[in-house]
């Protein structure tokens, strides 16, 4: 019974109610929220409990409000219309005697719909008051004004492969090599490094003696042997030439011997080969 | 405030304070609901609590702790919070930001999603006898104390709604079943929608399991029903 | 301070709060010092409370009665708020993990570490050919792949560093000797294999025994270096 009358638009008209003579009833609808709205409104001038509200008496009401509104031509909603009709038909068959095999619902039974209606309207907005009256958040309760903030720690969860050591760990330690020309130039023996240790040496080998031996012993970082033997045999040269030392190799690439040169006047000078030792 | 980045490491010494002989729980029980800006629920509390603390009683025992002051501490729905005493709010009329003002309809719609949730927009202007516009819904779904839930397994599956906790919040209620004049509605069976009055009165839900005769929201309804108005079920996340 | 962090589980068998006794004057100033949005001075406080109520005793009623909870009042300059009590700021902290890839610089430390162990900064800057920032090795340092283990008997006897445990299950290494030798690098292409041929790769070991130009760690070393914060290699100012 509800389904006719929802389907309409709520514009209520926005015109003032002009004051009419007719004495009792005032055609506001403006103030009204819809047909049961009024309804309600117009039950309450009842004076009665909603349950025992002469719904007779209500449509007779309701008719007049809408027939008072027409002659003043307010135009009135649809809804408002409807319930009208709506009503007047409910009136028409309160006021007849129910036909014996009646379909649907009796008579009797709509207006107890209609009335339950009504006390379900009044009873939710009685509700809705009490609701608002509740000690509301911000009106009349208050949350912490000044809340704190949960700071977030964060614990790093580190990641690194395997592989990315191993490359880290080979890319430096390559381009440390490669990249350290002049470094290697450090560690190079100066000429007069190799004399003063050759000289050291020479002062203790009466004897022919290898010179490779010695430098082995003598360099222990084998990262250095190619620049020892290299200093040291330009070292052992100069030595000779200056007729200090004696040097030997049989064949190209043997290994080189030497000696403190014996005291003796002549000069027959040691042979010295021409090729350098690596 | 830097302090509160500092990670400390509390050390469990002796008991050698006895004043106040007061569990630890209850201070940090207060610490964090004092300190946080929403009510948090018991599950949120207990992961920052001592394994094994008895988080209920403790609750329990700190709003009994605070039922006399100036602040209290509240139940909104499964979650908990301070709040100024009831019985304050004319101390705090300076605090009040401008309190949006709802309409006579709004009120009423709200009102009756609260007392007939689930509850789809036909069946609430079947109880008002009158068209609810668009604007009174968007308003409600604009202060978040309601939100679309489900669809009604009738023809044209209308959307649901209910009202949420930030709604329980609002009105200082602990849990639906506190709605004011709730036992009378149910009394006089006028919470039945259907006409005339039934045996069954249905009480109202708002628990976010659906019921029998609804269907689970679709991915765009959310964002139909205005998406700052839908409160996240479950806002701390589990790590 | 630090008493106040003990946990203590207590019985509380007696109300700590004398009923009735308490002066709504303090329920007044907690509720606005609990809703104000910043700290209130005792002047804007007085103008709310009933004339003549003495606010100064009243707060520091208050300031005691909280003093031992997990919320104290405190005074900020010449206001007053709630705060949470210090020992708790760590309650006030969500841990999250968050995965973060070691920057190059760190990774190039700790190969040379893993290669070198025992190693100095100063060893380390010596192989990398540029200064080790000490941002590289804290970030390390926090991994807990590396460890001081000692220090070296030299002169400003500076820290050195080798690999953990940790540091072999990250890298799923049964013992550190399994790491890649001078050959296998070569053989994997991850060194040229025309290096001079004095190149060498050393045979790492993380032995935790001492070796015999390192002196034990002090006490206070490896404070020094969990502390994220602190230079943790500092061998010119021992303290």
């Amino acid at each position: 019974m509800s389904a006719e009358i929802l389907s309409f638009e709520t514009g209520l008209p926005a015109a003032p109610p002009p004051v009419d003579d007719e004495p009792a009833l005032v055609v506001d609808v403006e103030g009204y929220e819809g047909p049961l709205d009024l309804l309600l409104a117009l039950a309450r001038q009842q004076k009665v409990d909603l349950a025992k509200i002469s719904i007779l008496a209500l449509a007779d009401q309701y008719l007049s409000f809408i027939e008072a509104a027409r002659k003043i031509r307010l135009e009135l909603a649809a809804d408002y219309l409807v319930m009208a009709a709506w009503l007047a038909f409910l009136k028409s068959r309160l006021l007849l005697p129910e036909p014996a095999t009646a379909e649907g619902p009796s008579a009797e039974e709509m207006a107890t719909a209609l009335a339950n209606r009504l006390r379900r309207l009044e009873a939710i907005r009685e509700a809705a008051n009490s609701l608002m009256t509740r000690p509301q958040l911000m009106r009349d309760v208050f949350p912490r004004g000044e809340p704190e903030q949960i700071a977030e720690i964060k614990h790093p969860k580190f990641t690194a492969t395997l592989f990315d050591l191993l490359t880290a760990y080979a890319a430096q330690r390559q381009q440390r090599v490669l990249a350290s020309v002049h470094l290697a130039k450090r560690t190079v023996w100066s000429l007069a490094e190799a004399r003063a240790t050759l000289e050291r040496l020479v002062g203790i080998a009466e004897e022919w003696a290898s010179l490779d031996e010695y430098l082995m012993s003598f360099v222990g970082d084998p990262t250095q042997r190619a620049t020892v033997f290299a200093s040291s045999f330009a070292a052992a040269l100069e030595l000779v030439r200056e007729g200090q030392v004696d040097l030997q190799q049989t064949q190209p690439f043997a290994p080189i011997y030497f000696r403190k040169r014996p005291p003796q006047p002549a000069s027959d000078v040691a042979s010295a080969t021409e090729q350098p030792a690596g | 405030m830097a302090s509160l980045a500092e990670k400390r490491i509390v050390e469990v010494d002796e008991p050698s304070e006895t004043v106040g002989a007061r569990p630890e729980e209850l201070r940090l029980l207060e610490a964090l609901l004092f300190a946080a800006a929403e009510p948090l629920d018991q599950a949120a509390l207990a992961k920052r609590l001592p394994e094994g603390a008895d988080v209920k009683a403790a609750l329990e025992q700190l709003q009994a702790d605070y039922a006399l002051r100036g602040v209290n501490l509240v139940r909104i729905g499964s979650k908990w919070a301070f709040r100024t005493a009831n019985d304050l709010s004319w101390l705090m009329t300076r605090e009040t930001t401008e309190t949006r003002r709802l309409s006579r309809a709004a009120i009423e719609v709200l009102a009756i999603i609260a007392y007939h949730q689930p509850v789809t927009r036909a069946e609430i202007e079947d109880i008002r006898g009158v068209v609810t516009s668009k604007g009174t819904l968007d308003v409600l779904l604009e202060t978040g104390w309601i939100r679309p839930r489900g669809r009604r397994k009738t023809p044209g599956r209308p959307l649901t709604f209910g009202t949420t906790e930030s709604f329980l919040s609002q009105f200082s209620l602990e849990a639906l079943g506190d709605l004011p004049g709730l036992d009378e509605l149910k009394g006089t069976g006028l919470l039945d929608s259907r006409l005339p009055t039934g045996f069954a009165v249905p009480a109202p839900s708002d628990d976010p399991a659906l019921r029998e005769d609804e269907d689970p929201l679709e991915p765009g309804d959310l964002d139909l029903a205005l998406a700052p108005a839908v409160e996240p079920e479950n806002p701390e996340n589990p790590e």
